[in-house]
């Protein structure tokens, strides 16, 4: 019954999107576009950061791998972009795969570190190989309306909360779930930790890698510090964090509010929006701090690990 | 099981909704605003996504000053005279956080709610890319003021115009100037971004060109803090010269290292720092005949209707914003005043009417120079000065007559300073 | 001037200035499991403060460090009791949201209060250096490194043998217990904020002396705490003096060898190899 | 397993321990605290590498082997603190355990509710793991144990802090289990348990095996009460044996 109001209201929200562009107001459409990346982004953080419990700070480096690798191969070999696109997500992932096997082995501050060490060395690889643009980057060329990107990222975003959705209602989302509540335990029973964990990060990596794709074709030109912004992590995270972790609709959710709250504050002030939205963060922070949705697990299981004496 | 109820997804609806209710309304509420203005029949509206806060905040201002002398100016004349009758000017700014992608959002949300048609560009070359798709894609004319990067132009666009030169041209009056001082070999160090890439590679391609021995090149990562190594190696190679191609803060730290580690030059010449007063601010006397390519100061001999010569711009900007202009602000007042020849000879504010406008502006002649559009929107024939800090101020040394100007090229060694 | 030398100690020095910026992070996060994302934006701020007292009052870097370390001693004693203890106990990510937000919050502050105008603290003696034995070693990273390495070792007397000191080590080892001795945690909590944010100030300060800042420049330098932090290792006095060594160390001279483009390569690079063979950095205790 | 040794830093916690079980048997392990017992069960669940020395199951080296293939291969242990799955519900605890054990389907959830039934649980299946109560959580580490179809079961003080009554319904659930032919090594603190259920013991003490055997005759060895009650103990209870005025009864 409850399943059926849920999937209902699921509707209500992918057709309202859907017919969103039908108010043919195209500022609102690029809003819901970057809205849609973000959930899109936001969801992808969400399988391995509240799923899994690993607080990864390097998924920039999907995204902009995606770019960057699209990007190369249509500009540079001529590749047709629907090949190149698919070519650089299923990069992406496998970048995931191999890396998350030696990463997904640290845990807690340790792993968001290596994570965002990843990001950062893959940027600094990116500028310095002429292949993939280097420090200048690619430009690629204008298409068509802003309504297919709308349509793409929308696409991608529904995927992303549907793959969500069906994670955590099967054996597999059981199984992150265990490992994020307790490691040892979960192989314990007999679960291959390392192939599961590789598994989400891979995952994450190929939504992030599509959104990437997109994005690049959508902008029409990349450069590294744009598209492996540490930042945009950090907003993934928060997105995901305010939503809610380990909830379908929470990185959504998430992604709205923040992209609404970005626009209204850059409407409403001319030198102090990144104040508004610092304190519009803060105030999220201090009064809903399991989230809005509320159902927020605390990392690894409610305990603060890994706390270290400073000895001399 | 908790993990998504029913009330949950009631709730995240309501607040979605809420939200986007109150962007639709917002929006529309600027919208109104605008409308009222233009029904008034004697405004034309400008919008320029502009960089208030952010890593681009400081550059971003002065483009944003640049812009907003031109407009008072015009004003204070009563307005811009487009077929006989005059039109007050209102720029609508919006903060895009130095991010391209609040670039494309502003600059649709401008476009597609307030009803803007004519646009002065953000700051730097990356968010020039984001804006100007928009543009482009909605067919409205973008003259760019902050980035000259030549592949905003190699893209085929209609609606892109601009008031720099090529990055690649930046370093060739600098490299004439050292020419004629004995200066023989030359030492290069650059950023990674874009424009500092293509800045580099044009000045190398010159120096080469033009007889100079390129001892030294290496491009270093934006934002790096120590570069005092790389000065270690480039004494050891005896460079005449150091040319950094970079950002402000790389600027300033070459010059702060190059004394600490004590390595001489007879000349050292930046493109992005020394034109900016803070230069000399933050480095005090050690910045005593530090070269900067720039594209404007106010000794040029040019003049315009608009605000006059050179010098009468610096004084009118001094009036307004207490600090002397210099070629940032400017080039942006220029941009802007392209903006005005446009609309005036297309005689109207539509789009397309001030695009083709542009497009066969040719050659004119404001107070930063004469230089002509070319067909892909960039611009040519603007004549680069060079300055060199003296006394704590940017003098103009070059080009001739200005070569007089010239002081300490060789620089003394920092012992004897 | 010998070429290598000179390399190795521009590095060594480098070392110091990136050391004493982590020293703050580094005790944040050993003690209280806390990463400040606006540990930059503090430093930032410092250096404004020293910038003002300098130009307004005419009061030396040097002499105005003790009152800039105690107020922000205090503001940061007074923001942990208020703000950030409601959250610190409730999640690992929240504080994390937390700090995030007053980034925004201080960096845009800063651009209102102080314009987005690019400054340095420059004294007379800010580019000088001394000459030694054909080697050059500029006076300002000199005395950050000498700076870090008494911080250091004060730091490490007043954890090992204060009372005080000894309830922060108790509380960092296990707070459960911490609490069952009779330790008031939110108030060692705030006293580590505040120590924290008045080392940060320190480092700070000494970033507006050795370079050019603008309210944007926080972010990289709370990246750099990162690394050096985790080089060093979390949870001992002495890692970010480690940590600021090996960095400025493998920058110099592999920015001479590979060239300063390859420079985040390498130290990203050394960065994740650290992370995969020993997680606990270079001074950290063993793999629990 | 043979010769196995383990050392932290240069702190030599078990050294030169061999044993083997017999298939169908229940071993108790008993030693006073810090004698090594749960180092030991790390050892051979493979959380924890030996420094020296091989273990086997059946035929296989294992201490190299991941946790997860141990677990596999049905060697299957619990933990002393109890660990189980705060995210998930008591019945998806067990199914996941369930499904790692090569179950699936219908036939998942006929075993599953068998176990809960063996567990007395079954009236909880829908409480989240972190909403249990202790109790509660130690009886359902046993039924995520047992849901893996254990050949050896290694219970890390599976009944410590239960109550008499709990405690006899735990002993009669090994009981049972022994009967369907699953090997178990216990580790206790109570006598009264270990004496109960045990066919044989082995004693740990400051890392070495000092006794093996059944429990009778192990609990008579002065060198294992001396271990367990220490020295004056002993002394004083051979001067009343001495005396005539009999022993102690197990404890």
């Amino acid at each position: 019954m409850s399943k059926r109001v849920n999937y209902a209201l699921f509707a209500v929200v992918v057709l309202a999107a859907l017919l969103l562009p039908l108010t043919s107001n195209d500022y609102l459409i690029q809003v819901a576009t970057g809205i849609a990346m973000y959930a899109a982004l936001a969801s992808s953080w969400n399988l391995i950061g509240g799923l899994t419990g690993y607080p990864s700070f390097g998924n920039v480096a999907f995204f902009g791998l995606g770019a960057v690798l699209a990007a190369a191969l249509s500009v540079n070999l001529h590749w047709p972009y629907i090949d190149a696109a698919l070519a650089a997500v299923l990069g992406s992932g496998l970048f995931g795969l191999v890396l998350g096997l030696p990463l997904l082995r640290l845990r807690g501050h340790y792993f968001s570190i290596a994570t965002l060490a990843l990001a950062e060395a893959t940027m600094a690889v990116v500028t310095n190989v002429n292949f993939l643009g280097g420090g200048q980057g690619f430009s690629l060329p204008l298409l068509g309306s802003g309504k297919i990107f709308y349509y793409l990222m929308l696409g991608i975003a529904v995927l992303a909360a549907a793959g969500t959705y069906l994670i955590i209602n099967s054996h597999f989302g059981n199984i992150l779930l265990a490992i994020k509540s307790d490691e040892l335990a979960a192989q314990s029973v007999g679960v291959n930790t390392v192939l599961a964990k590789s598994t989400a990060f891979a995952l994450s990596a190929v939504l992030g890698a599509m959104v990437g794709v997109v994005y690049a074709l959508w902008q029409s030109y990349i450069d590294p510090p744009t598209v492996f912004d540490p930042g945009i992590t950090v907003f993934m995270l928060v997105m995901t964090l305010m939503g809610g972790a380990g909830t379908v609709a929470g990185p959504v959710l998430g992604a709205v509010i923040i992209g609404v709250l970005t626009q209204l504050a850059m409407s409403f002030s001319k030198n102090a929006s990144s104040l508004l939205l610092g304190l519009g963060i803060m105030a999220v922070v201090l009064f809903l701090p399991r989230g809005i949705l509320g159902v927020h697990r605390p990392a690894k299981g409610g305990e603060r690990r890994g706390a270290r004496p400073l000895r001399g | 099981m908790v993990r998504k109820s029913v009330k949950l997804t009631g709730l995240f609806m309501a607040v979605s909704l809420l939200l986007v209710a109150a962007l639709a309304g917002c929006g529309s509420q600027g919208a109104k605003q605008n409308t009222s203005n233009a029904s008034a029949a004697d405004t034309i509206t400008i919008g320029a996504p502009d960089a208030a806060t952010g890593a681009l905040a400081n550059e971003g201002k002065l483009v944003h000053d640049g812009y907003t002398l031109w407009q008072d100016v015009v004003n204070k004349q009563g307005g811009l005279l487009v077929g006989g009758k005059r039109y007050k000017i209102n720029l609508v700014f919006k903060d895009d956080q130095s991010k391209p992608d609040n670039d494309k959002s502003l600059t649709e949300q401008m476009i597609t709610q307030d009803g803007i048609k004519l646009f002065l560009s953000p700051y730097a070359s990356p968010n020039i890319f984001a804006a100007s798709t928009v543009a482009e894609s909605h067919k409205v004319p973008m003259i760019a003021a902050g980035g000259g990067a030549k592949k905003i132009f190699e893209r085929g666009y209609k609606y892109i115009f601009s008031s720099y030169p090529y990055s690649g041209e930046y370093l060739g009056s600098v490299l004439d100037l050292l020419k004629g001082r004995g200066i023989k070999t030359v030492a290069f160090l650059h950023a990674d971004d874009l424009f500092s890439q293509e800045a580099d590679q044009g000045g190398e391609a010159y120096a080469k060109s033009h007889g100079f021995d390129v001892v030294y090149s290496a491009q270093y990562p934006s934002g790096a803090t120590d570069l005092s190594s790389q000065l270690t190696q480039i004494a050891q190679k005896k460079a005449d010269a150091l040319i950094g191609t970079g950002h402000f803060e790389e600027a300033v730290q070459l010059v702060k290292q190059a004394k600490q580690m004590n390595v001489n030059f007879k000349a050292m010449a930046f493109t992005v720092g020394p034109t900016m007063p803070a230069f000399a601010q933050n480095l005090g006397k050690d910045a005593e005949g530090v070269l900067g390519a720039s594209l404007w100061t106010p000794d040029l001999p040019y003049k315009d209707d608009v605000f006059g010569t050179a010098a009468q711009y610096a004084a009118l900007y001094k009036q307004s914003f207490g600090t002397e202009p210099d070629y940032h602000a400017a080039m942006a007042s220029a941009a802007a005043e392209m903006m005005g020849l446009a609309i005036q000879k297309a005689g109207s504010a539509d789009p397309q009417k001030v695009r083709d406008a542009l497009a066969g502006l040719g050659t004119v002649h404001l107070f930063d120079g004469s230089f002509t559009i070319e067909p892909n929107g960039s611009i040519k024939g603007l004549v680069l000065p060079v300055i060199q800090i003296q006394n704590g101020k940017a003098v103009t040394v070059w080009p001739a007559p200005f070569d007089k100007n010239i002081k300490d090229i060789p620089l003394p060694p920092w012992s004897k300073r | 001037m010998h070429l290598w030398g000179q390399i190795i100690v521009n590095g060594i020095l480098q070392g110091g200035v990136l050391g004493i910026s982590a020293l703050a992070f580094s005790l944040q996060w050993g003690v209280m499991d806390l990463i400040n994302l606006a540990h930059g934006s503090f430093q930032i701020l410092a250096a404004y403060l020293a910038l003002t007292l300098l130009n307004s009052l005419g009061i030396d870097p040097f002499l105005s460090l003790p009152l800039i370390f105690l107020l922000f001693f205090a503001a940061g004693y007074l923001l942990q009791l208020w703000i950030i203890n409601r959250v610190i106990s409730a999640n690992l990510f929240m504080t994390l949201l937390l700090t995030f937000g007053m980034d925004f919050v201080l960096a845009n502050l800063m651009i209102l209060l102080f314009s987005a105008d690019y400054k340095s603290i420059n004294t007379g003696y800010a580019n000088a250096s001394l000459h030694l034995a054909g080697i050059e070693l500029p006076v300002v990273r000199l005395l950050a490194l000498l700076f870090l390495i008494v911080l250091s070792v004060l730091l490490w007397l007043f954890l090992e043998y204060s009372r005080t000191g000894r309830a922060i080590r108790a509380t960092a080892m296990e707070r459960e217990s911490a609490r069952l001795m009779g330790i008031k945690i939110p108030a060692v909590y705030a006293l580590t904020f505040g120590l924290g944010s008045g080392l940060a100030a320190v480092g700070g300060v000494f970033f507006g002396l050795s370079n050019t800042f603008s309210p944007a420049a926080g972010g990289p330098l709370t990246v750099g705490a990162f690394v050096v932090t985790i080089l060093g290792g979390v949870g001992t006095s002495w890692g970010p003096l480690a940590g600021g060594l090996i960095l400025g160390l493998l920058e110099a001279v592999g920015s001479v060898v590979f060239g300063p483009t390859y420079v985040n390569v390498i130290t990203f690079g050394l960065l994740l190899l650290v992370l995969i063979i020993r997680p606990t950095g270079v001074l950290g205790r063993a793999a629990r | 397993m043979r010769e196995v040794g383990k050392s932290f830093g240069g702190l030599q916690v078990l050294e030169g321990i061999s044993f083997s079980l017999t298939e169908g048997s229940i071993t108790g392990l008993i030693g006073p605290n810090g004698a090594g017992k749960s180092t030991l069960v790390n050892l051979i669940g493979g959380a924890d590498r030996p420094n020296r020395g091989e273990i086997y199951f059946h035929s296989l080296r294992v201490d190299h082997l991941p946790v997860w293939r141990i677990a596999r291969l049905g060697l299957v242990r619990t933990f002393q603190v109890t660990r189980i799955f705060n995210d998930l519900t008591l019945r998806e605890n067990i199914r996941l355990a369930g499904w790692t054990g090569g179950l699936r389907g219908r036939k998942l959830e006929t075993e599953v509710d068998g176990i809960m039934q063996l567990c007395e649980l079954e009236t909880k299946a829908g409480v989240p793991g972190r909403d249990l109560s202790l109790p509660e959580q130690k009886r359902l580490q046993l039924a995520r144990a047992l849901a893996l179809k254990p050949k050896l079961l290694l219970l890390d003080e599976v009944m410590a802090g239960l109550n008499p009554a709990e405690l006899d319904r735990a002993i009669q659930i090994l009981r049972v289990l022994r009967d369907r032919g699953v090997t178990m090594l216990v580790i206790e603190h109570l006598m009264r348990v270990i004496m109960g259920i045990s066919d044989r013991v082995l004693v740990l003490h400051q890392g070495s095996l000092i006794a093996d055997g059944p429990p009778e005759q192990v609990v008579g060895l002065s060198r294992v009460q001396e271990a367990y009650l220490g020295r004056r103990y002993v002394q004083n209870r051979e001067t009343a044996a001495a005396n005539g005025s009999g022993g102690v009864s197990g404890c």
